[in-house]
């Protein structure tokens, strides 16, 4: 656990290392941190607790408007004003997991998503706050500054993308310290086992629940970098598709490991970036590549890339590699989900 | 492309519900920046970008093109979110950008130096349809009007209100309805309740088609005058069919049959390139990246504010005759259509949906379009 | 030891138990005293997991109450009767499959204090991590040296013990084992016989087993069901010379089928 | 007399658990075979490989001489091999006469009628839901419904199990006018009473393997085998 | 005639629609126990078949028959192939695998047919409106609810009276018990998909008159047939019947109660039954 801990947290800031030097848009690099932090706490959900949660979209968009409201109406200072966001996914978390997690399996998924579309209409009906369909505008990037000293001003994009990747390092770094401490390890066994673990004592409510509230955060966190990142909070942020691209992400990525939502968040939207650019069709791509991963991937890319790696390693890789073929042989037989 | 090509962005939707626009769009600009070839003895090049209908990923995309290309002039935005965002965006980044978008914000409360806007403003939407449609149809007392729920809805429905008082009409009724809504009975239902002369609809694109269609279906069209304030023209037409449009009146922003020295020459181009006729989203993806262009070859550089200069107050032939780029809100000045469907056994070919029953320019004051440039 | 003895741990009073229209436990009354080994057997469908869901809570009752240690605990979700002494084993193996041996027993060793499991920021380390339990239940199971491998690689008979082991990490007062020995070989028997007996010292079983010799061999009480009744209650020698017993239970097999 | 089921060393488990270790059993045609052993011994297992609801680790089952052992379930059950399950497997969301059509074929010799004069409570109660049966009934619905599916082997599981003693008597009654009519049945049954009655031969399974098998005559004279196998003696 | 009474036949008039394109929906996770993302889909091909086959100047009526049939060996053809291989997996590629085949089926529309919409014409026997006082109403829509009540006893018969309508229902109770009986499960699987995305289809061609073909109706429907399937209570067939004539019936007075609304109070409804009637309101546990 610990070794891994570490290891992962290297390659996280690895990766944020790397983006600069083998990317060209800091817009497009700060948007894969962004939903790459979106995917960790839908992972959280997910993976670790078992929760499959299409109202991610909603803590998202909560995140985008708290902050635009507060820096153009309010002016808080930014630093308060994102923590306000964070509060505000949390609390949001809050309510919807209070509500949901009452039902399981399908008709939770059901109720998340309910929750979702009225997130949206709510957010279209009531202009005064949201901007309705033009969003909020204006929204401005101050410069972190201390007494008028500006520390580190965020006028380029990849200044910008600077300030994302500390925050999404120390997201990453608490997130994990998350799942690692007693907190998370008992979330596994719930996903694991849910009777079991009401049987040797849990409440699942409260877990399931405070498990919300910490996605929620972590999504609100990521709706207000965005928010800020595109000086907009559009209404498209609430929508439910934003719900299903970030549980899109996760599950690509593979579910109960916070990198793989990052790979999951990188792979999406470069792809999407760079199919659209190839042509105006490519969401017939997208859909492909979602049918090849459901069908051949058991574990997300994480998973795949996995097995690869043991490939690499050991010469009797191709063993494991029929091993693994064989699993899913065994998965493609029976009948029932 | 060559490192001293002039870059061009069109950020439209190429996937989404708006991909037809952006579709054309894109052919729109290709027409434009073929033509002139080059400008400065620079060669000119640019880039589609797929906004996707969403203001965030069209701000991305601007940022990138900015970044990257050295992209500086933008024409394109169907949606009025996105148009809103993306013109802040191009003010940030120091380019220009012109749209074809329906918000009025656009050139007014949300204007800025970088912005324009080629289409007019709900106000001259609605004074050039209602009014010549009063004129036409005086017995016509009673209104019904069906609303899109949000700014540009209401801007549309001001307006009309405005006219109603003013023209002493009873304006019998008004059916809200949100952006996803496809299901028009239940208004439709409302509207015959009240029984008018004419019923409005303020909505554009699908909804309004979807609310014609389902109006006709409920044979509204044989005791009551249909006008669809915001039509998008051809594609719109195209879409509905003939029998569909016979006997409804449509507001349009351009239509291929005007005659005009320019619309005749883009005719004729968009009949060599493509073999069809120019529809509103090409024509004004067109006219603004040609605005863009002379605007450029005036000012003798790309400097924004060299350019921008050379825009404001822009008097030009333009596809719909004389236009002129307002120097006080970079609203472009140019006629409004109010068009009526005719009988397929009239048309005298596949498009010819349609005749102008009348155009005309009407604008705000600068001081009431809020706003607050120079 | 004489079970006479020792006091009433748990008692059950007239407990039913209805899925839908279908009556699974029609009124079972049961005392089980403590340091006790007491049995539970009877055909298939008789009741006795349904029972045991009942009064370990792990679902609600239809009617009737549970006494435990002297408090009414029969409205209480089952987590909240882990804290008061309660723990069991499932007939069909329930574990945590994906995590190692030890994070099993760690979490039902937690599970008393489930407050804990709140904690997002500390490792469970250190004296979070109920070090000693743990080890003494692994040394008591005998998978000390399986500790580090997931639930699911064990063979069946480990997995079984691990599932009794689950119940003692709890270090509960009574301990519910639903057919503990359920497809194991000959020598895991023998093994989770002497394991079982082993616990009658600190705790208080309560034991569902199919496999007579083991029943007969270690309990001190034995209750048999039939058709969600409680048929007889007694001594292992009382019940196997029962004629009820052995025509409902057993079978008219003893006494052969000479009609 | 010829074999119709011939169950070869098999061996099967649940998940780890090692349940069926070496069975082997043969049932000829028309004879009526009896699987005995105590709860938990590995009989309901044993059906369900035969079944094919479960797959034999090890092993081969042969029906008629040809395999069955790897044939999807259907498709065994298509073969003649027709299990009636320990719960008896009544659909609750139908009612008793879509549960007999449901299992019907077209050439079996127990049509409708056929199985409504075997069992004429069921024809009373053919309106109600399958789950408003008391277990007498659903039992009968459950081997009427095994006859409609045109059975050669007709494999029961605990057929009175939990039933009052008339019924009891009318089931193995019915058994016996079904055996009369030249099925095979493997019976596994607790009650030594009923198998005593009906069965050619028994076998004794404990721990998953077959430990004694003989013919009715010397099974009954034999109370040391049935003390020493089903009896509380000893383990 | 007042206003509400109006509303409210319109409301049956939707409802119906509804009803025809969520039961599909409901029947496919009765038994196969999950969620289809891509039903949408299916409504879409269903409009878009109609659309070209009235295009190439075949009668409205032969759309009517064949299109389902087309569309349904579609559906059973994707079961076969791809979602029969996930069925074993967790839920989470369920969604993923159903959401990626609407997409492709969306794109390849746009493909084939243009991003924009169509129209197609109401059957000229169908022509126009019947009028009853005050009240007007399209003979189409008419039509519709009438051919839906028809088809609804039809399906329902199927449902209910047939030995595939037997096994389905016995098939949600237990596929074990069915393959015992000799009845090859996972053909009735294919059969049960095929059958949803027909209805589905059917939906499509019935609604294309209506609003027309158009690519991205797939997904408005597809939200609207979820509420309904919740509502009604997820695998059961009164339950897409009710809920969709609620959710019509909310729709079309509410248009007249509060516009702005009606979109809302679907959702806030279907929250509602959720919480009080955690399976729907017909539905039974599962
Ligand atoms: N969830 C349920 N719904 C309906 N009936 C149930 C349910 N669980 C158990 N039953 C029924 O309740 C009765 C008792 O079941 P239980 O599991 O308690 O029997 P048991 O004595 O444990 O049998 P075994 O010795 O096989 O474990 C059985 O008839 C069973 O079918
Ligand atoms: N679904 C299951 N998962 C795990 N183990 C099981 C399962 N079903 C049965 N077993 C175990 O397999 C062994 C044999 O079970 P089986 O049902 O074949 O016994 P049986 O001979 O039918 O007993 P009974 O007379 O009680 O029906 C038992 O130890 C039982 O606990
Ligand atoms: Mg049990
Ligand atoms: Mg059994």
């Amino acid at each position: 656990m610990n070794m891994s801990r570490h290891s992962h947290f290297l390659l996280a800031l690895a990766i944020v290392v790397a983006m600069p030097l083998c990317m060209q848009s800091g817009s497009l690099a700060s948007e894969v941190l962004i939903f790459g932090l979106a995917a960790m706490g839908c992972n959280l959900l997910l993976g670790y607790t078992g929760l499959l949660s299409f109202g991610q979209g909603i803590f998202f968009g909560l995140g985008s408007y708290t902050i635009a409201l507060l820096l153009t109406r309010w002016t808080l200072p930014m630093p308060l004003a994102l923590l306000a966001a964070v509060a505000m996914g949390a609390a949001g978390a809050a309510i919807v997991g209070w509500v949901a997690i009452r039902q399981r399996g399908t008709y939770f998924v059901m109720l998340t998503l309910a929750f979702a579309q009225m997130f949206y209409f709510l957010a279209y009906t009531a202009t005064g706050l949201t901007g309705g369909d033009n969003g909020l505008l204006d929204i401005p990037r101050p410069s972190l500054a201390v007494a008028g000293q500006t520390l580190w001003p965020l006028d380029s994009p990849w200044q910008y993308y600077g300030f994302v990747a500390v925050l999404f390092l120390a997201a990453f770094w608490l997130l994990r310290r998350v799942c690692d401490s007693v907190f998370g390890r008992t979330l596994l066994a719930v996903r694991d086992n849910e009777e079991r673990a009401a049987a040797v004592g849990y409440d699942l409510r409260l877990l399931k629940l405070q498990a919300f509230v910490i996605s929620g955060a972590v999504t609100g966190l990521a709706g207000a970098l965005h928010a800020m990142m595109t000086g907009i909070a559009p209404l498209s942020n609430a929508e439910y598709h934003t719900s299903e691209m970030i549980l899109v992400m996760t599950v690509i990525g593979g579910t109960g490991n916070l990198l793989a939502s990052v790979l999951g968040a990188a792979f999406y939207v470069l792809l999407g970036d760079w199919l659209s650019t190839l042509w105006p069709r490519w969401l017939l791509l997208l859909g492909v590549v979602l049918m090849v991963v459901s069908l051949g991937l058991q574990r997300g890319l994480w998973g795949l890339g996995e097995s690869l790696w043991s490939l690499l390693r050991r010469k009797g890789g191709g063993a494991d590699a029929q091993r693994n073929g064989a699993a899913s042989q065994a998965n493609t037989q029976g009948g029932q989900a | 492309q060559s490192k001293d090509a002039i870059q061009f962005g069109c950020p439209v939707p190429m996937s989404g519900a708006f991909a037809a626009n952006g579709k054309f769009a894109d052919l729109g600009m290709k027409l434009a920046i073929e033509q002139y070839g080059k400008a400065l003895d620079r060669p000119l090049a640019y880039t589609l970008l797929d906004t996707e209908g969403k203001p965030a990923t069209a701000v991305r995309k601007v940022q990138e093109a900015a970044q990257q290309k050295g992209a500086r002039f933008f024409a394109g935005g169907i949606l009025s979110s996105e148009a809103l965002a993306m013109g802040k965006e191009a003010e940030k980044a120091g380019g220009i950008f012109i749209t074809t978008a329906g918000a009025d914000e656009l050139t007014g409360s949300d204007c800025n130096g970088a912005t324009f806007r080629w289409s007019v403003p709900t106000f001259g939407a609605i004074e050039q349809t209602v009014r010549p449609l009063l004129d036409a149809h005086p017995k016509a007392k009673r209104w019904y009007t069906i609303t899109p729920q949000y700014v540009f809805g209401d801007g549309l429905l001001t307006a009309a209100k405005n006219i109603f008082k003013e023209k002493g009409i009873e304006h019998v009724g008004n059916s809200y309805h949100s952006l996803t809504e496809k299901e028009f009975s239940g208004y439709l239902t409302n509207a015959m309740a009240a029984k008018p002369d004419v019923l409005l609809l303020l909505n554009f694109g699908a909804q309004s088609s979807d609310a014609l269609r389902q109006a006709i279906s409920f044979g509204m069209h044989k005791n009551m005058t249909i006008l669809i304030a915001w039509a998008s023209g051809l594609e719109q037409f195209e879409s509905l069919g003939a029998d569909l449009c016979d006997g409804v009146y449509f507001g349009a922003q351009y239509w291929h049959t005007v005659d005009t020295p320019l619309n005749q020459d883009l005719v004729k181009r968009t009949q060599a390139a493509f073999k069809s006729n120019p529809n509103y989203s090409l024509a004004g993806s067109y006219i603004c990246t040609k605005l863009l262009l002379d605007a450029i070859l005036k000012a003798g550089t790309v400097d924004q504010k060299a350019v921008v200069a050379a825009l404001e107050g822009m008097k030009y032939q333009g596809l719909t005759g004389e236009e002129e780029v307002r120097k006080a809100d970079h609203q472009v000045l140019k006629n409004y259509y109010l068009l009526k469907g005719k009988a397929k056994a009239k048309m005298k070919n596949k498009d010819d949906y349609v005749d102008v029953v009348s155009s005309g320019k009407s604008f705000l004051p600068i001081d009431r379009t809020g706003c607050k440039l120079a | 030891m004489s079970a006479t003895a020792s006091p009433i741990l748990l008692e059950a009073q007239g407990v039913e138990k209805r899925y839908d229209k279908f009556v699974a436990l029609g009124g079972v009354n049961l005392k089980v005293r403590a340091n006790t080994v007491h049995s539970v057997i009877g055909p298939n469908g008789a009741g006795k997991t349904t029972l045991f869901h009942m009064l370990t809570g792990t679902k609600q009752v239809s009617g009737g109450r549970i006494l435990f240690d002297g408090h009414d605990v029969t409205r209480e979700p089952d987590h909240r009767r882990v804290r008061r002494g309660m723990a069991r084993s499932f007939q069909v193996t329930s574990l945590f499959l994906t995590l190692p041996v030890r994070e099993n027993l760690r979490l039902a060793a937690q599970g008393v204090a489930p407050k804990k499991a709140l904690d997002c920021w500390n490792a469970p380390e250190g004296r979070r991590s109920c070090a000693d339990t743990v080890a003494s239940v692994l040394e008591r199971l005998g998978l000390a040296r399986y500790a580090d491998t997931p639930a699911g690689n064990l063979s069946h008979g480990q997995q079984r013990r691990l599932e009794v082991g689950m119940a003692l990490a709890a270090r509960p007062k009574a301990i519910f084992l639903d057919e503990p020995t359920s497809g194991m070989g000959i020598d895991d028997l023998e093994e989770m016989k002497r394991l079982i007996q082993g616990l009658k010292d600190e705790h208080t079983v309560v034991l569902i087993e199919h496999n007579m010799g083991i029943v007969m061999d270690i309990s001190d009480t034995i209750t048999v069901m039939q058709q969600g009744r409680v048929l007889a209650e007694g001594l292992p020698h009382e019940i196997r010379n029962d004629e009820r017993v052995r025509s409902a239970y057993l079978g008219n097999m003893i006494t052969g089928g000479k009609a | 007399m010829k074999t119709l089921l011939s169950v070869e060393s098999v061996h099967a488990h649940y998940g780890k658990s090692h349940v069926l270790q070496g069975v082997s059993l043969h049932v000829g045609d028309g004879e009526l075979v009896t699987l005995l052993g105590r709860n938990g011994a590995g009989k309901t297992t044993t059906l369900k490989t035969i079944a094919g609801v479960m797959a034999p680790t090890q092993g081969q089952v042969r029906f008629g001489g040809e395999p069955v052992h790897q044939l999807a379930t259907h498709l065994v059950a298509q073969r003649g091999i027709c299990l009636v399950p320990e719960h008896r497997g009544i659909f609750k969301l139908l009612t008793v006469e879509e549960n007999l059509l449901l299992g019907q074929r077209k050439h079996s010799p127990w049509q409708l009628p056929d199985v409504y004069r075997i069992f004429p409570r069921l024809k009373e109660r053919r309106a109600n839901g399958g789950g408003q049966l008391s277990g007498g009934e659903q039992q009968m619905l459950a081997i009427g419904r095994a006859l409609m599916n045109a059975p050669r082997l007709l494999m029961l599981d605990e057929p009175v199990e939990g039933l009052a003693p008339v019924i009891v008597e009318e089931i193995v009654a019915q058994l016996q006018t079904i055996k009369a009519a030249g099925v095979s049945i493997l019976l596994v049954e607790q009650n030594l009473e009923v198998c005593t009655q009906l069965a050619d031969r028994h076998y004794v399974i404990e721990q998953g393997a077959i430990v004694h098998e003989a013919s009715n005559a010397d099974f009954l004279a034999d109370d040391a085998v049935k003390d020493r196998y089903l009896g509380v003696g000893m383990a | 005639m007042s206003i509400y009474l109006l509303q409210t036949i319109n409301g049956i008039g939707i409802g119906m629609l509804y009803f025809l394109l969520a039961v599909g929906l409901s029947i496919v996770f009765g038994l196969l126990r999950f969620v289809n993302f891509a039903h949408g889909a299916f409504y879409l091909l269903g409009a878009y078949f109609c659309y070209q086959m009235t295009r190439w100047g075949l009668s409205f009526w032969l759309a009517l028959v064949v299109v389902p049939l087309a569309v349904g060996a579609i559906g059973w053809f994707t079961e076969k192939l791809m979602l029969r291989h996930v069925y074993a997996k967790a839920h989470e590629f369920h969604i993923i695998i159903t959401v990626g085949l609407a997409l492709v089926v969306q794109e390849l529309v746009i493909l084939q047919w243009g991003p924009l919409g169509d129209s197609v014409a109401v059957p000229d026997l169908l022509q126009g409106v019947v009028m009853w006082g005050s009240f007007v109403y399209p003979k189409y829509r008419l039509f519709v609810i009438g051919f839906t009540a028809v088809l609804a006893v039809l399906l329902w018969w199927v449902l209910e009276g047939t030995r595939l309508g037997s096994a389905v229902r016995a098939g949600s109770e237990s596929t074990e018990m069915v393959s015992l009986l000799g009845l090859n499960v996972l053909r009735i699987f294919s059969l049960v998909f095929a059958l949803g995305a027909a209805t589905a289809a059917l939906a499509g061609v019935l609604a294309a008159p209506i609003r027309g073909a158009e690519p991205f109706m797939g997904i408005e429907a597809l939200g609207v047939a979820f509420v309904i399937v919740v509502v009604g209570g997820l695998g059961s067939f009164g339950g897409a019947l009710v809920g969709g004539l609620l959710i019509g019936i909310v729709q079309s007075v509410m248009s007249t109660l509060w516009p702005e609304g009606a979109r809302l109070m679907i959702y806030v409804a279907m929250a509602a039954v959720l919480l009080l009637r955690p399976h729907g309101l017909l539905g039974r546990k599962g």
